[in-house]
């Protein structure tokens, strides 16, 4: 995962229309739309009033220059966990339903119930969304953007300073972490290899994770001393360049709030469902 | 173990995050007091290291299909130990879970309050007290290391396990035992790992390692601390067998868990278990009383908005209390 | 009064490794001193002491003839400046924008005045154009160069660089003694600097004080100091090239005058040798 | 057949930056050869791709003359040996013995091998009576012969070096320097190694690539590569001092022949110079 935060930086680096928006606004914009799309109740409605938001990321995803295959790929990456307990739930009954209808039988008193796949299919839609809002926003602001937007949302200083230590950290680790498997490649070692005995493989695994605790403990003594040089107390603060919200920050900003909250609203209670 | 967003109802998702933000305070302000010496820039470039940590993947130790599948390190036990408080996990693992979910998608933002509970808040302290107590007991690093490893993994995945079944999207059973399962084989990874890791930072620089012997003994407490975690393990894994026995096993478990936690009340990561498993408890009641919320077009809790505000209070009393306790143990060191 | 002193200054880091034994190190105003010494020799250590990171086992360190204290701890760290040896270090934030305003930014001065200090800073070391990148993405002797800068922005009157060219490239070896030559006789910083790579010490340092396991066991002007092949070679250094070329050469009766730069030895060897051929006819 | 060669090796990072561009490279049997180039020059980048770390973008790779695939990398990496930039990258072991023992027991082979191996490495390093101690307390010279005797202890035949001797004090280099070349003449074995510091290279190299922006720009024996004083220069690079001020006093017709080590350069500065004195009696 750590290779990906140098993809991830990369795309964030283009330059678009999106790209350029405050970081602040994407920000309320994104955790809004995740906040409103977990709210949703669980029926089917979820697919019309997720298909809209789909789109509409689809759009701003047009908007922001970046090639579709940047996100399918970074979907792909994050899916797994999720979609191994959705795909159970087909053979679960749960409780939102009272009633069950079996579609398929299976060996060992295994069912596939109609509804269990409805429920598994609303579950999807609101996970694609919700990851869906992620790619979308880490891939389109600066990490170091979004810091300095959370700061100035008011996330205490403390928390703005350690974050963005660890993000440049991440990165000099990550270079590390490089150095490790090419060492790994040059001796041959796989943590894969079975003609290698699991307890050695074990052994090298946590031996190479005591180095790189120590080596991140020592960078961080290393850090301090160094920040201390340059006046650092429990009162120092990050820098922080202010910045006023423009005129087409509100815009969009009011704009998908907006959508966010007319869409279900419109196909919920305006009853274009039954 | 991440949970994705839109896999806990909202109100979960809040009470949780409530839940977590008493201990990130408390935990940032473990940083910023400890021994007189600002403990926040090394925590934070411990939780890039941390980080580094979790993508090294291994083959898991028994193999499901020829190959391998990948498992890896989470780390708190290690940070906890390394640091010599459960409150440094706590930490790094609100940093680190904030970057995965923020930054990578990994894990959902509504849920982080649930997610950071589980692996930085439990894998923290049963991490951190199965070592210490264990440690005093037997006196073999090793061995507890290995197995506080292993518990800080175990106990999060029941616990992820419990708090999906309470959302009503995996049923409490098949969740036990797959998550359980699961976990308790990647379990050996991540203790494994840990008790290897730790036997190279003690030789390499024992002397950032925090001594457990430089705070006086106290076998009978650490006894109780152990018998609490056991009687916890055996729950937990107990609990499926329970929970398939009993049609609203659950609450049984609960119950169990509670009357578990009355036995050996005064030690923290239990009082603050026992606060987690409250909030359960009292969340349960609620959500099997639930209709299908879906046939009236309403959004579930907005129109139980009393009971929501109960929880959040009764929630609220319990972490001050927990919090209470903390501190006494806390100023008596 | 000399901006740092140390008096018999003694360092023993926890565990029980002394680094330090009886120190006595003078910086007067405007010096530009060298301190050379193999690894482990103690030079990073001793840097660290000068401005309040360590404190002395024993013996004192003086900074403006004052010993440093809790109260003017902050003072001091204002007046030493720090480079440390390695960049990664020292650069934490995001940006480099950011990380150049970290001291200034510590100190309380108004947004106004970090605004100027930074981008005087930056112009100085010449990275204005990279102000906006991510460190992460700097060649070496940039992170270098950023890392100057954040110590510059503080307006330190000393500045101490941990062995500055570790790592770095010719031209940016070259560079680096530029700036660091401008911040000396332009802003007339006095300038302290750590090294082993000795051929350095001429172009920049006029005083050098050679450091062996914790012990100072030389000291003087570069002319004292390389004239002791022996002592250097004694403690895992090196004379510069030229230098010793031009000592062995002494020893085999050519009439060469001594000299330490690239410079003045081109001059030293066209001399001596059209002094000799105009004899010739 | 070569040991190694590249044909039009182009190599590109994902994310599109191009760090080779169609390189063409021949390490020949018991070769001594340098790579010298800037920082981000691509030095790094290259030696990866010699043993299948990095696969070409395009062009193709040949060790022993044959490309590498799937099934050959063991075997390529078991004869090309790679000694990284940084030496705390490739030590993660409790011991420097369980450190050297990786690399061979990773090739699963017995134990009696793997403890022979081990103790000729750490023997022909000279790290021996060091071989209990916890390697991160060693100091930057042990590290890097820990990081070498971890190599050698796979017994390669070719040996890589990327910058073998940054960080390390001037008696480190001249230790390291002799390893290498004992290495060399001794055991046979061929060496590539990078560095920027180019008064190193006459002493061990005797053929020098240059690169620059992952390009070759010259390629040559040293005397063919140090008469180009303004290519080193605009690569960022330097020539080495002493054929500099040689090759500066030349031009002010003092009639000297080059030379490159310290020793030829004071055989011919001794001659020349007693020459002219003698014609003056
Ligand atoms: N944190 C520490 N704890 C214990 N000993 C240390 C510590 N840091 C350094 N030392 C020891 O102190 C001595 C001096 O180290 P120092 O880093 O000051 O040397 P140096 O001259 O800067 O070397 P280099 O040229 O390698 O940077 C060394 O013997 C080293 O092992
Ligand atoms: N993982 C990477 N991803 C993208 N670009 C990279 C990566 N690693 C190196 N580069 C780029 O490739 C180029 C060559 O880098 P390389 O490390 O090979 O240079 P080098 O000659 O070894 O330099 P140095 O002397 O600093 O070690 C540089 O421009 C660098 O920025
Ligand atoms: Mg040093
Ligand atoms: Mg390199």
């Amino acid at each position: 995962m750590i290779d990906e935060v140098f993809y991830i930086e990369k795309s964030a680096y283009c330059k678009s229309y999106i790209h350029s928006l405050d970081a602040r606004v994407k920000i309320i914009s994104a955790f809004s739309l995740i906040i409103v799309t977990v709210a949703l109740p669980y029926s089917t409605a979820v697919f019309f009033v997720g298909g809209f938001f789909l789109l509409f990321l689809a759009s701003l995803w047009a908007l922001s220059h970046l090639s579709p295959l940047i996100f399918l790929k970074r979907l792909a990456a994050i899916l797994p966990f999720g979609l191994c307990i959705i795909f159970f739930q087909i053979f679960l009954t749960n409780r939102y339903y009272s009633t069950f209808h079996i579609i398929a039988h299976l060996p060992f008193g295994i069912h596939i119930y109609t509804e269990s796949i409805e429920f598994a299919g609303i579950l999807l839609m609101k996970f694609i969304v919700c990851v869906s809002v992620i790619i979308f926003l880490s891939s389109t602001t600066k990490l170091q953007e979004m810091l300095d937007g959370a700061k100035q949302l008011g996330l205490p200083s403390d928390f703005v300073m350690a974050l963005g230590m660890m993000v440049r950290y991440l990165f000099v680790f990550g270079y590390t972490y490089r150095k490790i498997n090419e060492t790994f490649k040059t001796k041959c070692f796989d943590p894969f290899d079975n003609q290698l005995s699991y307890h050695y493989r074990l052994r090298q695994i946590g031996y190479t994770i005591g180095t790189l605790f120590l080596r991140s403990y020592e960078q961080g003594e290393r850090t301090y001393l160094a920040m201390l040089c340059r006046g650092y107390d429990r009162h120092s603060d990050i820098y922080v360049r202010q910045k006023n919200l423009s005129r087409r920050d509100w815009v969009f900003l009011i704009l998908s709030l907006t959508f966010f909250i007319i869409i279900p609203i419109v196909v919920y209670i305006g009853g274009i469902l039954p | 173990m991440h949970i994705p967003d839109a896999f806990l109802p909202l109100t979960h998702g809040l009470v949780y995050w409530i839940i977590a933000l008493v201990f990130i305070v408390l935990a940032l302000r473990w940083a910023k007091s400890e021994m007189s010496d600002e403990k926040v820039p090394l925590v934070a470039v411990l939780a890039a290291g941390i980080f580094t940590i979790q993508t090294l993947n291994m083959a898991l130790p028994i193999s499901i299909v020829p190959g391998g599948v990948s498992g890896h390190v989470v780390g708190a036990a290690l940070a906890a130990i390394v640091l010599g408080s459960p409150y440094a996990a706590v930490f790094i693992m609100a940093m680190v879970l904030a970057v995965q979910a923020i930054i990578f998608g990994d894990g959902g933002i509504t849920v982080m309050g649930a997610n950071f509970i589980n692996m930085g808040v439990l894998g923290g302290f049963f991490g951190f007290y199965t070592y210490r107590s264990l440690h005093n007991l037997i006196n073999n690093q090793f061995a507890s290391a290995l197995i506080a490893g292993w518990v800080s993994l175990f106990i999060p995945a029941i616990a992820c396990a419990l708090e999906l079944a309470i959302a009503g999207t995996f049923p409490l059973t098949i969740g036990l035992i797959t998550m359980g399962v699961y976990h308790a084989i990647i379990g050996i990874i991540e203790g494994g790992a840990t008790a290897f890791a730790l036997s190279l930072i003690t030789t390499a620089r024992p002397d950032i390692m925090y001594h457990s012997t430089s705070i006086m003994k106290r076998k009978k407490r650490d006894a109780a601390i152990l018998a609490g975690i056991i009687i916890a393990l055996g729950i937990a894994i107990a609990a499926p067998f329970a929970a398939s026995t009993y049609p609203d096993g659950l609450e049984s478990a609960f119950y169990g868990i509670y009357g578990a936690k009355d036995f050996q009340s005064p030690v923290i990561e239990d009082t603050m278990a026992a606060t987690a498993e409250q909030a359960v408890i009292e969340k349960t009641g609620n959500e099997f009383s639930w209709t299908a919320p879906f046939q009236d077009y309403q959004i579930p809790g907005f129109d139980k908005m009393g009971e929501v505000g109960a929880i959040v209070i009764g929630l609220l009393s319990i972490v001050l209390v927990g919090y209470g306790v903390t501190k006494m143990i806390a100023r008596q060191k | 009064m000399h901006l740092i002193e140390t008096r018999d200054l003694t360092f023993t880091y926890p565990g029980n490794v002394t680094a330090l034994h009886h120190i006595n190190f003078i910086a007067p105003r405007n010096a530009r001193i060298a301190v050379i010494g193999s690894n482990g020799a103690g030079k990073s250590t001793l840097f660290k002491c000068f401005n309040g990171i360590f404190m002395p086992t024993s013996g004192t360190v003086l900074v403006r003839g004052e010993p440093i204290t809790r109260e003017n701890i902050r003072e001091v760290r204002k007046f030493v400046g720090i480079v440390f040896q390695n960049a990664d270090d020292q650069i934490f934030s995001p940006t480099v924008e950011q990380d150049v305003a970290f001291g200034p930014t510590n100190l309380g001065l108004d947004p106004e005045t970090i605004h100027h200090r930074v981008h005087e800073a930056m112009r100085l070391v010449g990275i204005e154009d990279i102000s906006h990148r991510v460190p992460h993405h700097l060649s070496s002797g940039e992170k270098k160069r950023v890392a100057i800068a954040g110590i510059i922005a503080m307006e330190p009157e000393v500045l101490v660089l941990d062995e500055p060219t570790a790592g770095l490239d010719p031209q940016g070896v070259r560079d680096l003694m530029a700036i660091i030559n401008s911040l000396s006789k332009q802003y007339g910083m006095t300038i302290i600097f750590s090294t082993h790579d000795v051929s350095l010490v001429p172009e920049v340092a006029e005083y050098i004080y050679v450091m062996n396991r914790g012990r100072f066991v030389a000291q003087g002007t570069i002319s004292e100091i390389f004239l002791q092949s022996e002592m250097l070679q004694s403690v895992r250094l090196d004379v510069p090239v030229l230098p010793k070329l031009i000592r062995n050469l002494q020893k085999k009766n050519i009439p060469l005058p001594m000299a330490y730069t690239f410079e003045d030895a081109e001059r030293v060897f066209t001399e001596t040798y059209q002094e000799s051929i105009r004899h010739d006819r």
